[in-house]
């Protein structure tokens, strides 16, 4: 195996082992779509207004949950400084860490998704438009979070910051995706919207290995 | 292989303060340096540096090999055999995956010897959250062998380990020195390997 | 860039400021004195009354929210590609004034929309924009606040800043985009009489040079607590 | 002073250090309250309606934020070990940390909600029902977080899995805490779910300690 | 003060391997006890089950004071000064601000003259993660000695710190046992105090 995949697959490993990331984000996700029913009350024409905006929001948290782990175990225990010193560079590194994060989680809740949307009584053609979002989208949220996590991998309070840096980036994601599962309730062509999101996702996914290999470095020499 | 290390007029600092300057040193392929000095001295950062983990604040550090000098800090790291502070070994892994893991990162060959060696042959399927620390230390140590790299850095390399431990280290130092390696080592203990050290 | 680099030294600027801060804050007070008499002294706008005053102090205060998060980006910029150890102070100096101007603005817009829309708030895209900057200085500063190294701090930040920077154009229009699909609140855009022109651009400069002011104490001070934190440091080691 | 309240204050200090955890579960509040409506829309009725519910779980939310280490960070560095063999009984211990907790995150997130209430358009008098429901609820997040936090505290991924055991115990918290907003909405009298609200984080309050503290226990022998 | 600590037959068990069995031994007023034994053996564990946060898989253990034998665990654990594996202490706040702390806690007195004893007494308004990691060792000593308890539990003691360290913490482990108190160090190390030994 090339070492690019040997670290993919080390860390989708440990990320099963330890509890399973993928199994815990998808609780959490199902959790939050649940619990805002239960504070919003149960009428059923309200929750499919504010169901696209709610799960997505709820599937970004979600997402967010497992990553500051994404480069904080490894340097913390020292086996950054090892990966460092490997042949595989940084930039792979971090693609390889984005790329198990993405598989672990947003994947894994865009998978989910269409069972949710049943909870907040989605229409079909709407509930395919949420799938086809989470699954342009979630790249963009593993991507712009890995180069938040990179920046925070050095703090023991990573996760409380990273939100914090994170969320504003990432309004975009979720204006577009939420805003494509409106205009299908509004029976609109949701295309624009999604093309909006698939060109975010790729400009993030593209910047994001180096950013987040710079900073990485960046933090080796602290 | 490398036929020599060479540091020139080196200089360090940490946050604004400076922790060495001037350093100059050079270490021949086969020798051993170990470096001493008191707590908070730099002997760590001093590795770091020379890993090119910290940009020195001063000065150069030369690797001369076969193909001529050159002091790229990208190319010294893939000569680099680690041996930290920390273990970089995951709890939930078992002591096998890991040294495979490290293998196939490193395109090392993944020797089953080396278990034996360190004395872990055993615990092979055992989860790294079972070992104790000196067992974690001699996983550790069956990486830097696999490495298989010219320039071993090694920081407090004799840290945890029982006699029998500290024995066999010593051994493997002596060996990686024989077959024409280079060790520098962190340490508050003497290596033993004839060496000469260095004091910060 | 030479000239630059000369005051950009933190000695030197400790000098340089010296001297110019009497000056800005001495022309500070003049525009903004001048700025709101002229001001107060309008006549009443014919479709907003008296509260057109607010203007003065509203679209000054949220013009300079912008203007200061580009000087973090420029700072941030002048610290990665040539690390220079004033932009890294600079920048950080910046951030609690753009914030602080941010929130003015949000203040004073909110006390205006109240008898303007009826409402404090709006989804305008124009306000929504304006929340997620807030939400990006108090990322940036959070980040400078939470790493201790204060070296690895710097350039973590300086990073931050300029990814946000790349991502300001996108939110902006996304924001844009998101409200346009809705029905809006438009915000009244005539185009002014010279009577609330003239107090109006007074009051910008007032606030530029209000900010420049507080931007050159708030480096003072950083740099003054940085040495006597490495003193600390030294005489403990 | 007293072993208690030293206990209490250094634990107030170190959250106001490390970056202040106030600040920033405030900042992650007021995130969440500003990216729902940029997912659900700029409808202000539709706001109003969900706005209740979307606060509550929001608060939750950031409450948990830093949860995870209110026992971890102690035990990492061995602490813990040394606050166990001090005169102070770990039940004090736990206590003491849960109001650690509720000061820099429950009591804090209950005065911004006014301020968030705005973006949402509630009514004063929903408003005040919002605030007056989260000074009662939120002890009862601290109070289940710290059970859930001292259970989880020697994982290192303790982060990921708390909000499952904890959101759970915690939906009626939101059921009631939400529910009196949407009837003050209703113009109807929400004095009956926030005494029950009140009863619920007066029993998990008077709990927790003891179980906090036999949980913590068991982890110190493992 | 302590007159002795009596183990009688304890057995420790980690998940399901035992440890060790039928473990006897005593200390009396003045005496330390060196725990020594490879990696792995249980040293670490001993001291935990005598602190009381194992409970012996069987045994027990006796402190005898003025006021009789018990053999409570909680009783006991306000008997026990701790110096572990990991040294307990917060990057953000100062030397200072810790040792009150720890005072106030342990109700001791904030004894000025702890940090000079240590060599600590130019870092006092130091945050912690400016210190390198035999200087925390120190204040984890500085601690240790204004906790004022009579039974020492010494998780390897000389660990990280330089031979001036090494040398202190002698020094203070005879001081302490001089005056009565009891210490069981576990340690690969020799103590130096003329100690009985117990290998795992
Ligand atoms: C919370 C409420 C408000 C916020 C956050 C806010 C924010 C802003 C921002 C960000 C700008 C600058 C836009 C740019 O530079 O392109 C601006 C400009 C302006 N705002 Fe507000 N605003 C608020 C309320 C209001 C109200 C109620 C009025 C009056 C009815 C108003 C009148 C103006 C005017 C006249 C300008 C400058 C003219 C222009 O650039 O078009 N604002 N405001
Ligand atoms: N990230 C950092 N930022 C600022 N100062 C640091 C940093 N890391 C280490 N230092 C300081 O640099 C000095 C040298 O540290 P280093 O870890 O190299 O010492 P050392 O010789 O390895 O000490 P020890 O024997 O205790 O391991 C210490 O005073 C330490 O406080
Ligand atoms: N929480 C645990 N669960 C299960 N087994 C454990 C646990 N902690 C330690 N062990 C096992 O108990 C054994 C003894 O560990 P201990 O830490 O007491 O050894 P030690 O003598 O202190 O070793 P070292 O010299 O390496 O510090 C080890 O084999 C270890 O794997
Ligand atoms: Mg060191
Ligand atoms: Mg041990």
């Amino acid at each position: 195996m090339s070492p690019f995949l040997t670290l993919l697959a080390r860390d989708i490993r440990l990320a099963s082992r330890s509890g399973g990331s993928a199994f815990l984000a998808l609780s959490f996700f199902a959790l939050v779509a649940t619990l805002v029913p239960l504070g919003v009350g149960a009428d059923l024409r309200l929750l499919a207004r504010v169901g696209g905006g709610v799960l997505w929001v709820g599937a970004v948290l979600a997402a967010l949950l497992s990553l500051d782990r994404l480069f904080q175990g490894d340097f913390e225990d020292g086996s950054l400084d090892l990966i460092a010193l490997s042949p595989l560079p940084l930039e792979l590194t971090a693609l390889a860490k984005m790329l198990a994060h993405w598989l672990s989680t947003g994947a894994a809740l865009t998978l989910l998704s269409p069972l949710l949307a049943l909870l907040f009584n989605l229409t079909p053609a709407a509930t395919l438009t949420l799938f086809l979002s989470l699954l342009l989208g979630t790249p963009a949220v593993s991507a712009v979070g890995a180069i938040g996590a990179s920046l925070t991998l050095s703090l023991k309070r990573g996760g409380l910051i990273l939100p914090l840096i994170i969320l504003p980036l990432l309004s975009p994601a979720v204006i577009f995706g939420a805003g494509a599962v409106s205009l299908t309730l509004d029976r609109l062509a949701p295309g624009g919207a999604l093309g909006l999101l698939a060109a975010f996702s790729a400009g993030a996914v593209l910047l994001s290995p180096f950013a987040a290999a710079a900073s990485v470095r960046l933090n080796l020499g602290g | 292989m490398i036929s020599s290390l060479t540091a020139e007029r080196l200089a360090c600092a940490r946050g604004d303060r400076k922790l060495f300057e001037n350093l100059s040193f050079r270490v021949r392929a086969g020798q051993a340096l170990a470096v001493e000095g008191a707590n908070g001295s730099g002997k760590t950062s001093l590795l770091r540096l020379i890993a090119g983990f910290l940009p020195p604040a001063a000065g150069r550090l030369i690797v001369q090999d076969a193909s001529g000098d050159s002091d790229d800090a990208d190319e010294r790291g893939k000569k680099i055999g680690w041996l930290g502070h920390h273990d970089g070994l995951k709890p939930q892994l078992t002591v096998q995956e890991q040294l495979t893991f490290w293998a196939a990162l490193y395109r090392g060959t993944v020797n089953t010897g080396a278990l034996a060696q360190v004395g872990l042959a055993r615990q092979a399927d055992l989860p790294c959250r079972y070992l104790s620390a000196g067992q974690k230390r001699r996983l550790a140590l069956a990486r830097l062998l696999m490495s298989n790299r010219p320039l071993w850095l090694l920081d407090e390399p004799f840290a945890a380990l029982d006699t029998a431990g500290q024995a066999l280290m010593a051994q493997l130092m002596a060996l990686h020195c024989g077959q024409g390696g280079i060790i520098i080592a962190a340490t508050h203990d003497p290596l033993g390997l004839g060496n000469e050290s260095l004091k910060l | 860039m030479n000239w630059l680099f000369r005051y950009a030294n933190p000695h030197n600027f400790m000098r340089l400021s010296n001297v110019l801060l009497p000056i800005t804050v001495v022309a500070t007070v003049l525009c903004l004195g001048v700025g709101l008499y002229l001001g107060f002294t309008a006549p009443p706008d014919y479709q907003q009354g008296r509260t057109v005053l607010i203007m003065f102090i509203h679209v000054p205060a949220v013009t300079v929210a912008e203007l200061a998060y580009g000087a973090i980006v420029v700072c941030s910029l002048l610290s990665i590609v040539w690390r220079h150890p004033l932009s890294d102070i600079a920048g950080r100096a910046a951030a609690p004034l753009g914030a602080m101007f941010t929130v003015l603005g949000m203040i004073t817009g909110a006390l205006w929309g109240r008898p303007m829309w009826g409402t404090f708030w709006a989804w305008d895209p124009r306000l929504t924009s304006f929340l997620l900057l807030l939400f990006l200085y108090i990322g940036y500063m959070a980040l400078w606040n939470a790493i201790e190294d204060e070296v690895r701090a710097a350039r973590a930040a300086a990073m931050l800043a300029l990814v946000g920077a790349v991502n300001i154009p996108i939110i902006k229009f996304s924001v844009e985009w998101w409200s346009s699909l809705h029905q809006g609140e438009s915000i009244v855009s005539g185009k002014l009489a010279p009577v609330f022109l003239a107090p109006l651009l007074i009051m910008m400069l007032g606030y530029a040079l209000l900010f420049a002011s507080l931007w050159m104490l708030r480096i003072r001070t950083v740099i003054l607590e940085r040495r006597a934190r490495s003193l600390m440091q030294r005489s403990a080691a």
